[in-house]
């Protein structure tokens, strides 16, 4: 049990997939300009990372290293059209916002990664911590970028057509957090700034 | 040996791959319904929001007529054609599905023709304009209303975009130009209504 | 539920998968290459860092022109002795390796005169291509470390005076440093034998005059270390103190007799004991070594216990 | 419209409108990862187009050969397409290995990169389904069409990667502030090419 909350721990601070390897870059700019889908998007990547660590890890011993990536990716990409097909039927606003994007969670970095690098050589509990961890660290920070993006760009917090929060329709926010330069600017902030209090907080220590 | 490699490497990858087929087929199966019910709500829905005199909606299924309405609509994709009939069974106008091309994706909106060729509304079915820029093609409650009691693909031409989401607002217009541009080609409202 | 999708749903995907792995599998067998199992072998004694040094574009085209015979077994000039020996083993052959090192010539760095005062980016190209430079000395150190970000074995650094130091632990003497220096090509760097245990830092090839208006640490001329030397390894040669490290003998006679502290003690020879540095010096009768002198440079050496090899570098 | 402009659009708007790194966020790790080194970047555009256009053209036939006559494109296309893809990468590097030594030296080393690129599925999804790149597309690309669309996602793969690596060459030597040092710079350089390639949007009016 220790040792699951320390995998899981793990994916939410010191590997965060995002701030820390910086894997997974492509769909989190993309897909953040609205709340309602990153937040989706993080769910997606949360079943389809614990589902496949789990077969991943459940089959890690029948599998010949010399196809373990194509059998891999069929794993991960069954599990992508289970979403897929779910999201098309059941939430469509949300599948035509992430349209593409549902398909590349098979190639995203984050997905195949921990497959090679944990489910294939941890049991299937472990894996589900693992897949956990770095899900949940995944979408803390995709959905939360996506809320300060919708919300300071352009005024409102939509979710399923609900309204959250709103400035107002007076409200004139800076446009380009909603278009894709916003998203790079901002994410190099983040990175700086989560770069600049890292340095601060070893001094720190150094200096105790 | 050389059995041997095709059997170690191949039996593995046809299992998973049996297997992950397998489920996915019967997934499929289960949101096969969601999907179709979906899509054809969301149709229906528009369609009423365009044309809300008509009860039920018939989709046109001859050939000729659509590969006539996709020629002239050029660029822009005609989904459907629909005959709206009230209570009675009688043609109260059409409604046209399109497709244009928007800023951050397709355009996918609802056109309604009244009896008289002339546009009663048109709605946005989906859109992936950027929030607060383009989706003002949605928001500005002015722009979508320019469009009623329009006759002709001539007059849609020059009704005015929104400042700020100048090519949203234009993919927009394009998709109202062709559906006028498309009934005119298969002889109007009459020429649809005509079975 | 469909079974007839399931079926062929089945169907589409196990056809694909067995194409793909028949393709694969065939691939492994047909496209397998006989490669010389001498190259692996050489690739891994190789140090991997595909430098470039050795004029190789990789490490792998290295093992393979090595393999071939179309380069020899000290090909690779980072690896050093330790690598030549191991390739010479794999051929099955003998080697020679004259290991090598980088030493900068130059001590001027603060104490140089500047030509102006630049302000623009931090980069010895740059400021090189900015009216020559702004240390006067045209072999003087601009001490941006070009040299120190180019070094492909992080065996340079910066010191507080921003010359560049080399890490005789890491340095391979790979030349990308004395490549990259805009002022390699007037001596600044040089890779030289690494037998060496003293480094003058001076390569000025003006006129002494001029010299000593820009810089308060160059070499004089004063011919002290030539005539302190026991072994004739240092000579003015052109107004400039220079080293031939095969007959040094790490006496460090020069260092003391240096009035400008323009010789530092600097090179691997300088961790060599003293006995093997006796051999070393015995092993070159035809350069008249005399005996004598030698004996009492070591006396000397043994009782002022000179800079260890831990604070050479520096 | 014409069939050659029709061909030419699509070749630049898939090129440098729709630019899918600058415009479209996709393959950003490789973007990322690679970009500081002029000859890795040149390498892995090269692998890219190369791997495009083949791959794009093996998914085609998958799936218009197979697939969708069987009926199971709809929910198949996504493991039938990585399956074909990461099959045929680790084929091509074999095969190059075998017969052609200095091409493999000059890509070899990107090609098992490229099997997770993201660029490749995207193309390969996005020339059988509509989405961003189609636009209102919705009718089906013949092989040709797709081939002439994937070159131009390629290409504008290729040329925002050199562009972008020229940058960060040069950004090294600049004097930024500490925390900006590397990777935010680069993204805020990012983000700045990106503004540019907005620009390109109303070269065609699209």
């Amino acid at each position: 049990m220790k040792e699951f909350m320390a995998v899981l721990r793990n994916g939410l601070s010191l590997e965060n997939p995002l701030t820390v390897l910086m894997i997974g870059l492509c769909s989190t700019l993309a897909v953040s300009a609205k709340f309602e889908g990153s937040l989706f998007m993080g769910i997606a990547v949360i079943f389809v990372l614990v589902m496949s660590n789990v077969l991943i890890s459940a089959v890690r011993r029948f599998t010949p290293d010399e196809v373990r990536i194509p059998i891999f990716i069929v794993i991960i990409a069954a599990f992508v059209t289970i979403v897929d097909l779910v999201l098309k039927g059941y939430f469509p606003s949300v599948y035509s916002f992430l349209g593409v994007w549902i398909p590349l969670i098979v190639v995203n970095c984050i997905v195949l990664g921990r497959a090679e690098a944990f489910a294939y050589h941890n049991g299937v509990v472990l894996s589900i911590a693992d897949g956990i961890g770095m899900g949940v660290g995944y979408t803390i920070i995709i959905s939360g970028l996506g809320a300060f993006r919708e919300l300071f760009g352009s005024g409102k917090l939509v979710f399923l057509q609900h309204t959250l929060v709103s400035f107002g329709s007076a409200y004139r926010g800076p446009n380009i957090l909603l278009l894709f330069p916003g998203a790079f600017l901002l994410f190099g902030l983040i990175v700086a700034g989560s770069r600049a209090l890292n340095k601060r907080l070893m001094a720190r220590k150094e200096a105790v | 040996m050389r059995d041997n490699i095709y059997l170690r490497l191949g039996m593995p990858v046809l299992v998973i791959c049996i297997l992950s087929a397998a489920g996915l087929a019967i997934t499929y199966g289960f949101t096969r319904g969601p999907i179709e019910r979906q899509a054809r709500e969301a149709e229906q829905e528009s369609l009423n929001a365009v044309l809300p005199d008509a009860k039920t909606f018939e989709r046109v299924t001859a050939a000729a007529l659509l590969a006539k309405a996709s020629a002239a609509a050029g660029d822009v994709t005609i989904d459907g054609v629909f005959r709206a009939l009230d209570g009675t069974g009688a043609t109260v106008g059409v409604g046209l599905l399109v497709g244009s091309r928007g800023y951050g994706g397709p355009i996918r909106m609802a056109v309604g023709v009244d009896r008289n060729g002339k546009v009663t509304s048109v709605t946005i079915v989906s859109m992936n304009e950027t929030p607060g820029l383009g989706s003002k093609i949605v928001d500005d409650k002015t722009f979508l209303p320019r469009f009623g009691g329009l006759t002709s693909a001539e007059e849609a031409r020059k009704v005015d975009t929104i400042t700020g989401a100048t090519k949203s607002s234009r993919g927009v217009r394009k998709g109202v130009e062709a559906a006028l541009a498309a009934l005119q080609a298969i002889g109007g409202v009459e020429g649809v209504s005509a079975r | 539920m469909d079974i007839a999708l399931v079926l062929k749903a089945v169907l589409a995907l196990s056809v694909l998968g067995v194409i793909s792995v028949a393709l694969l599998a065939t691939a492994a067998q047909k496209f397998a290459i006989e490669v010389d199992p001498n190259i692996e072998a050489i690739l891994s004694a190789l140090p991997g860092a595909n430098c470039g040094a050795c004029g190789n574009p990789s490490c792998f085209a290295a093992a393979e022109a090595i393999a071939a015979g179309r380069a020899p077994a000290t090909t690779c000039v980072a690896g050093g002795k330790s690598t030549a020996e191991a390739i010479a083993e794999i051929l099955g052959e003998s080697c020679e390796f004259i290991p090598l090192v980088s030493v900068r010539h130059c001590g001027g760095g603060t104490n140089t005169r500047r030509e102006y005062e630049y302000g623009g980016l931090r980069s010895c190209a740059s400021v090189a291509k900015l009216a020559g430079g702004n240390i006067a000395c045209p072999s003087g150190c601009f001490g941006f470390g070009d040299c120190v970000a180019a070094c492909p074995f992080d065996a340079m650094s910066l010191d507080e005076r921003d010359l560049p130091v080399i890490d005789l632990a890491k340095c391979t003497g790979c030349a990308i440093c004395v490549k990259e220096c805009p002022r390699g090509g007037a001596g600044l760097l040089q890779v030289v034998d690494d037998q060496s245990a003293v480094a003058v830092r001076c390569s000025s090839r003006e006129a002494v005059k001029d010299r000593r208006v820009v810089c308060s640490m160059c070499c004089i001329a004063c011919r002290k270390c030539e005539k302190a030397c026991p072994t004739g390894a240092m000579r003015l040669i052109d107004g400039l103190a220079v080293l031939d490290p095969t007959l040094c003998i790490s006496c460090y006679a020069c260092v003391e007799a240096c009035p400008q502290d323009c010789i530092d003690v600097y090179g691997r020879g300088a961790s060599q004991p003293a006995s093997d540095l006796d051999r070393l010096a015995r092993s070159y009768p035809g350069f008249g070594v005399d005996d004598a002198a030698v004996a009492a440079a070591m006396a000397r050496r043994t009782a002022d216990a000179p800079v260890g090899p831990a604070e050479a570098g520096a | 419209m014409h069939a050659v402009t029709q061909l030419m659009l699509l070749l630049v708007g898939a090129a440098l409108v729709n630019n899918i790194l600058l415009t479209r966020f996709i393959a950003l790790c490789s973007f990322f990862g690679i970009s500081d080194n002029m000859h890795t970047s040149i390498g892995m555009s090269l692998a890219v187009i190369f791997v495009m256009m083949l791959a794009s053209t093996a998914t085609w036939i998958a799936y218009y050969g197979m697939l969708v006559p069987l009926g199971v494109g709809e929910f198949l296309y996504i493991p039938a397409f990585i399956l074909v893809i990461a099959a045929l990468v680790q084929f091509v590097e074999m095969y190059l290995r075998k017969y052609s030594p200095a091409l493999y030296r000059a890509m070899g080393i990107y090609l098992p990169l490229i099997t997770t690129n993201c660029a490749v599925l995207a193309a390969a999804t996005e020339a059988v389904k509509p989405g961003f790149f189609k636009m209102n597309m919705a009718y089906n690309f013949t092989l040709g069409e797709n081939l002439i669309y994937t070159l131009g996602v390629a290409v504008g793969y290729g040329f925002a990667l050199l562009c972008f690596t020229a940058l960060r060459e040069r950004l090294d030597l600049a004097p930024v502030p500490d925390a900006l040092k590397g990777i935010p710079m680069a993204f805020i350089a990012a983000a700045l090419l990106s503004i540019g390639y907005i620009g390109l949007g109303s070269l065609f009016g699209l």
